[in-house]
């Protein structure tokens, strides 16, 4: 119950927001409706139980990036649109696209289609011990996936060198 | 004592000749033309003798298993199971294709290092087909051996529009393997769904929760895939062009196995995974059957080609190794397994026959041959011999297929259309030995045509056609040393409880 | 002592089998065999079989009864045995065979001298021997058929002896497949006969053997209706009817003339084609029980006897009177077992075999095939079998008073006998005043052995058949040959003009066949075959993969370029310079992308509601 | 049916960020906005991606870690977008995409 009363809450705000960042003049307030729908997601990774999740898109996504694209922002000088978004073909195609996905969605809910059988997704363990989880995380990232780590930590450093060599 | 049955392996089996044969592309490899004939008819005949090993060591509920994991989160393996039918068609499969390696010497002029490499990795593919215990391992290999038999047919055939016979077969061969992987795909997610698991093996199905409709659809999907490889009557128009226009040892391998492999799949699939779907399907299945035996064996009538006659007698054939698949009991089914091996021997004798005409007459045109008796009577015999088994004459094997498989068609007991579908196949043996006397007429006998061949026989067509010969007497008049083996077949207790 | 013959007949079956086998294998590997070798182990079997089938016909008669079985095919319920079961009638028969063989075996090695492909002659006589043999010991249905089909690839093989002649080629191969057409009928009953056995009886295995034959037909009589078990027994007779050569299927026979003139007298005349009278015998419990099948047999037979007689009348070749005379006499045969006279229908069977054999010998002797003679000639052994066979003297005319003791009770078959008899006569007769008679010469000698062992045996044969008097068959016969002379001397075949022609083409029978049936069925075939060629040609695989590539060209091209081109034309219009690299609108392309995945991912969930919904789904 | 979560829940939270995500993408002129899109888009994936770790037993956790990538993947690509975009920016002096037609 908890979870449902933090959720939709946390979820309607994402969706609010992410519809106000996309369709606001100016880059400014686009920028923090985005702040928030991230940090909302942030609180739905915590509902989810995935705390450093949470965690780390807060910091990362909440703090790092908006404060990357504001200096961009502050940087080039960018001003207001004149209109919140273009005109033209591009906008109905995307529109009958959601909406045919929609309306497909809809209509399978409608005639009662299970499109995945019940038992297949349940919750791993209604008590979630926060400290196993961090333990398989860590155990995760320095066993099963220790290539794709210290790959990842090449093409970090490979970024930072480049773009610095390049800010110059 | 060393255990020799710890030597036999499966894998071995399946991928030693594409080990020989890429030995042969190897740089390294001498680009002589007879070392590298002789060496690939050694592969070939080492390879007789490693499957008649599992013959040997074959004992009741023998089965010899191998298991890989391939992608495991979908439970898809890659392994190899032998059960008795698997072990009848292998064997079949490594003789013919040493009688294909021992007759390529005098068809094959050109190419040899790759014509040599493709006919190995062919004989990898094919009896991958028959052995394989997976569905995706399965369709692995039923799509490689196209590979093979798109260049074999194309670069080597003898007609002139070889290269478009061969992208003919592809082109049917493809959509139809289409339809089958739609039918394997939706196969492997019900059976996941029914049963809880992920498993791919074929034998390991349960489809008990699914719905007979679904089941049905799955069917015909697959039916589509094998049918055109089988082939099943408005599909084959593939195969006379194939058969004609492909090298003769090429075509050997065409007609005994590869559309074998259609008929092995439907046992496989249709029946041992599927039967409550077949058994609704099977009464229809057999109406065009019979039509396949019927139309095709008057259309061969009207041929004039020699290799087509003997490309629709073998569309005729087929259909009875379907009528007998159809009927759904132990004793048709054992007829058409018998029948497979039977018609594979029969059908690479007439090619064999064929292309020893083409070589010495350079003639396929069955009114300007004639005469061939008087100038090659060691040929004329082993061509009446063969001809014989053909139309189903008794102590020759062909016989004792059409006996029993029209024999279990008469026993089904699915519908009243099997048992009619059963007596009005048996004018078979007419209409066939009609078109098969018309070869042997106008081929054979009469006053000396405008082919004078100048030498019998050569040694080595000799040797094929002795044995093949040996072969059909020996099934013909113990038919009971195959047919115990393939009574030990459990797929039959299955299909028999429906 | 004559228990040893009976448990050892099966090597002699087998014997010419390993002879053939010899011959073929020598053959292929070109081993080099002396002709006097090879008709000394032929006539070796030969003799051996004479002596063994005597002393099993000893036995049987004392009342031992012999029985080996094989187990041949073994699926499930359906048991297939082959084996040896001797009973009097077979050994009788075997030893009919056996001797007519010998003697022809002797003959031929004269005969043939010349013939370069006298090991394959040889060869086939063998393989005639033990496939002959096969089928008289059957101790079941399945086996003779086994030996009916082998007995008619024998046959095949030796009408299309001298290949090289494309008539007697052709000959080969409408006697092939006229026989075919009696074989499949004969296997279609088989098969029905045992699916009816495995639905209503208890009996786990189904063998067909003919000492069951009593319960066979009892249960299959009471478990289908009148018109299922005429057409039962109807599709069984159909394969004695055509190896006898019954009357829609006579005309294989003069056909089968083409082949060398001791095969005529072997296979056509004498053993082969009784065997269809054998079958009858041996299936004559399931027969009896419906009225129907004796009477068609009856009919069939008397009629056949009368057509054929009359047909033989009217021909001018000698071989084609004796193959008219055999199926006339088959029929009437087949009339006896009919009626249910079966020690009849044998013992005519028997005498029979040694007068047309000595008939057709007498004749070959003379008009050897490898002689070039223009004029034909009989030799005087010929009047003697002509006496014969129209029942005027010896055997035959026992024969003729034993059949007409038989068919005494219906006016109507005695009368038709009475006709049958006198054609006989006026045919044989026909033959002997037509053609002179000639003086044998030293090369004849092993030939006249030959005729005059079959003479001897058919006169001898006179004094153990009861009935020699002269009633109304030889009167019959008598005036037959009356009529003979005076035809012949008077009018010279001309008596009534188109009726002789009708008579002689065999009342078009043949031609029907030839010109309309089988070009019927070419006709057919070459029907399907346009068919089959339209197929193939439309390349309708092609057509639709063209069309595809085509349709999707033009919607690549006219419809999903439309906005690039749009673009293109905007952005030209809009500044010169970029008109190039305008073209690559990102956020365009993603546009349509999404719309793509999602057509796609819609019919994909569409798809799946449908199947689960509409076809029954899980569960 | 409203008090309890389930998977569908999330997923389809995370489907309707993706779809705006997608259409901002599609429909922006700025590039800054769109790269904001983009992150939408990501931030969807990642709340896939854990639902998935959390709801999947043979997964067992992995969900996690992917997200975790994803984020970091997601922080390195916006920084190098931020600076192409920069280094465009100096060239053209404008945000609009639409000027940005010969990279």
């Amino acid at each position: 119950m908890t979870q449902a009363l933090v959720f939709y809450p946390t979820a309607l705000i994402i969706m609010v927001f992410s519809i106000i960042a996309i369709l606001s003049k100016k880059i400014v307030y686009s920028l923090i409706c985005a702040i928030l729908v991230f940090m909302a997601s942030g609180v739905i990774f915590y509902v989810l139980g995935a705390e450093y999740n949470a965690v780390i898109q807060l910091t990362i996504y909440g703090l790092a990036v908006p404060v990357l694209l504001a200096m961009a922002i502050m940087f080039t000088d960018v001003k207001n649109e004149k209109r919140a978004i273009i005109t033209g073909a591009r906008r109905y195609i995307i529109l009958t696209s959601v909406v045919l996905i929609i309306m497909a969605l809809v209509y399978l809910v409608a005639i009662g289609v299970n499109i995945t059988p019940e038992h297949t997704f349940s919750p791993a363990n209604t008590n979630l011990n926060h400290f196993r989880i961090f333990d398989a995380i860590t155990d995760g990232f320095f066993s099963t996936y220790l290539a794709a780590f210290e790959l990842f930590s090449l093409l970090l450093l490979a970024v930072v060198a480049g773009v610095s060599d390049n800010a110059k | 004592m060393f255990d020799f049955s710890n030597i036999l392996s499966l894998p071995v089996l399946v991928f030693m000749p594409l080990v020989f044969g890429i030995i042969i592309v190897l740089p390294f490899f001498p680009n002589n033309d007879i070392t590298i004939r002789r060496f690939a008819k050694g592969c070939i005949v080492f390879q007789l003798i490693y499957s008649l090993l599992f013959w040997i060591f074959y004992d009741k509920g023998f089965i010899s298993v191998y298991s890989l994991d391939w992608i495991k989160t979908l439970g898809i393996k890659f392994g190899f199971v032998m059960d008795e039918l698997a072990l009848v068609v292998s064997i079949l499969t490594t003789v013919i294709f040493t009688f294909a390696a021992v007759m390529s010497k005098l068809h094959i002029k050109h190419g040899h290092k790759y014509y040599y490499a493709l006919l190995l990795f062919f004989e990898t593919t094919i009896l991958g087909i028959f052995n394989a215990a997976d569905i995706f391992t399965f369709f692995l290999f039923w799509e490689l051996e196209l590979v093979p038999a798109y260049f074999l047919i194309g670069y080597w055939g003898e007609g002139s529009n070889a290269k478009k016979s061969a992208m003919k077969f592809i082109l049917y061969t493809f959509i139809g393997s289409l339809f089958m992987l739609v039918g394997l795909i939706m196969l492997h997610y019900f059976n996941f769904l029914s049963s809880g698991s992920m498993n791919g093996q074929i034998d390991m199905y349960n489809l008990d929760k699914v719905g007979t409709n679904l089941q049905i659809l799955i069917s015909v999907l697959l039916l589509i895939g094998f049918g055109v490889k089988l082939p099943v009557v408005p599909i084959h128009t593939w195969l006379p062009d194939a058969h004609t226009d492909a090298a003769t040892p090429v075509s050997m391998i065409l007609a005994g196995v590869l559309l074998k492999t259609g008929g092995y799949a439907i046992i496989r699939f249709n029946l041992q995974v599927l039967p409550e779907a077949f058994q609704i399907i099977a009464p229809i299945l057999a109406i065009l059957a019979l039509i396949n035996i019927i139309y095709t064996a008057l259309v061969a009538y009207a041929q004039v080609d020699i290799k087509r006659i003997v490309a629709y007698s073998s569309i005729s054939n087929m259909g009875l190794i379907l009528l007998g698949i159809c009927s759904m009991n132990i004793i048709g089914l054992t007829g058409s397994i018998f029948h497979i091996v039977a018609h594979g021997i029969i059908t690479a004798g007439l090619f064999v026959i064929c292309g020893i005409i083409l070589l010495r007459c350079r003639e396929r045109d069955i009114n300007k041959l004639g005469g061939i008796a008087a100038n090659m009577p060691r040929l004329f015999g082993f061509a009446t011999v063969i001809i014989l088994a053909s139309i189903g004459l008794p102590s020759l094997a062909g016989f004792i297929g059409e006996v029993i498989t029209i024999t279990g068609a008469l026993a089904s007991d699915l519908s009243n259309t099997m048992k009619l579908t059963a007596l009005l196949a048996l004018p078979v043996l007419i209409v066939s030995s009609c078109y098969m006397l018309k070869f042997l007429h106008q081929g054979f006998f009469g006053a000396q045509g405008e082919c004078n061949p100048s030498a019998d026989i050569a040694n080595h067509e000799f040797l094929v056609l002795i044995a093949i010969v040996v072969i059909l007497l020996i099934l013909g008049c113990f038919p009971a040393s195959l047919i115990n083996i393939i009574q030990n077949l459990n797929i039959i207790d299955g299909a028999v409880a429906w | 002592m004559s228990e040893f013959f009976r448990d050892n007949i099966v090597w002699i079956i087998l014997y010419p089998l390993w002879v053939f086998l010899l011959i073929g294998a020598a053959r292929l590997f070109a081993v080099r065999m002396s002709k006097k070798l090879l008709t000394s182990i032929t006539l070796l079997g030969s003799s051996f079989g004479i002596i063994f089938a005597g002393g099993t016909l000893v036995n049987t008669i004392q009342g031992g009864a012999s029985e080996i079985l094989f187990t041949f095919i073994k699926v499930q319920n359906f048991l297939l045995q082959i084996g040896i079961s001797i009973d009097t009638l077979s050994a009788v028969y075997l030893l009919l065979l056996f001797i007519i063989s010998f003697f022809i075996q002797l003959y031929s090695s004269s005969y043939m001298r010349q013939e370069p492909k006298y090991y394959r002659f040889f060869a086939y006589l063998n393989l005639f021997n033990f496939s002959m043999g096969l089928l008289l010991v059957s101790p079941n249905l399945f086996q003779m058929y086994l030996g009916w089909e082998l007995v008619g690839l024998v046959s095949y093989l030796l009408v299309g002896f001298q290949y090289i002649n494309p008539l007697k080629s052709i000959a080969s191969v409408k006697v092939f497949i006229i026989n075919r057409i009696g074989d499949t009928a004969f296997l279609a009953g088989i098969l029905s006969l045992i699916y009816i056995m495995w639905t209503y009886s208890s009996a786990q295995f189904v063998t067909l053997d003919f000492s069951d034959f009593n319960l066979i037909s009892s249960v299959a009589y009471a478990h289908t209706n009148n018109v299922t078990y005429f057409i039962l027994c109807l599709l069984l007779f159909f394969g004695a009817m055509v190896k006898s050569a019954q009357f829609p299927f006579h005309t294989w026979l003069q056909d089968a003339m083409n082949a060398p003139t001791p095969i005529s007298a072997l296979i056509h005349s004498a053993t082969m084609v009784a065997a269809g009278v054998f079958l009858t015998i041996k299936l004559l419990p399931l027969f009896t029980l419906s009225r129907e099948v004796l009477i068609f047999i009856v009919i069939l037979g008397m009629f056949t006897a009368l057509f054929c007689s009359l047909c033989a009348i009217c021909q001018d070749n000698v071989k084609s009177v004796l193959a008219y005379s055999t199926s006339a006499n088959l029929g009437l045969m087949l009339a006896a077992v009919g009626y249910g006279n079966i020690d009849l229908a044998v013992v005519f069977l028997i005498v029979h075999g040694f007068i047309k054999a000595a008939l057709f010998l007498s004749y070959g002797m003379i008009n050897n095939e490898y002689c070039d003679k223009r004029q034909i000639e009989l030799s005087p052994s010929f009047i003697v079998g002509a006496f014969a066979l129209s029942g005027l003297a010896f055997a035959g005319l026992n024969c003729k008073e034993l059949f007409y003791d038989t068919f005494s009770q219906n006016v109507f078959l005695t009368i038709e006998f009475m006709l049958v008899t006198f054609m006989c006569a006026v045919y044989i007769f026909r033959l002997c005043c037509k053609y002179p008679f000639t003086k044998l010469n030293r090369f004849h000698f092993v030939e006249q052995i030959s005729v005059w062992s079959f003479l001897l045996i058919v006169i001898a044969a006179t004094f153990f058949i009861n009935g020699s008097q002269l009633g109304f068959p030889f009167w019959a016969a008598f005036a037959g040959a009356i009529t003979a002379f005076v035809i012949t001397i008077k009018s010279k075949d001309s008596l009534l003009g188109s009726v002789t022609r009708i008579c002689k083409e065999g009342f078009f029978i043949d031609r029907f066949y030839s010109r309309n049936i089988y070009s019927i069925y070419g006709k057919i075939a070459n029907l399907v075959n346009k068919i089959e060629t339209f197929i193939s040609n439309n390349k309708i695989l092609f057509k639709i993969a063209k069309y595809l590539v085509k349709t999707a060209w033009r919607i690549e091209k006219y419809i999903f370029e439309l906005p690039v081109s749009f673009c293109i034309l905007c952005t030209r219009f809009a500044s010169k310079e970029l008109e190039i690299a305008q073209t690559r609108n990102i956020q365009t392309y993603i546009a349509y992308g999404a719309l793509i995945i999602g057509i796609i991912f819609t019919a994909v969930m569409l798809t799946y509601s449908f199947i689960i919904n509409t076809l029954g789904g899980i569960g | 049916m409203l008090s309890n979560i389930t998977i569908y829940h999330y997923l389809l939270l995370a489907f309707i960020l993706f779809m705006t995500g997608l259409c901002g993408v599609v429909v922006s002129k700025n590039v800054i906005k769109i790269l904001i899109s983009i992150e939408f888009m990501l931030t969807g994936v990642n709340i896939n991606f854990t639902a998935f770790g959390l709801y999947c037993k043979n997964l067992a956790f992995d969900g996690y870690i992917f997200a975790l990538f994803c984020i970091a993947i997601g922080a390195v690509e916006l920084a190098i977008a931020l600076y192409i975009f920069y280094a465009m920016y100096r060239e053209k002096q404008t945000s609009e995409i639409e000027d940005y037609g010969d990279v």
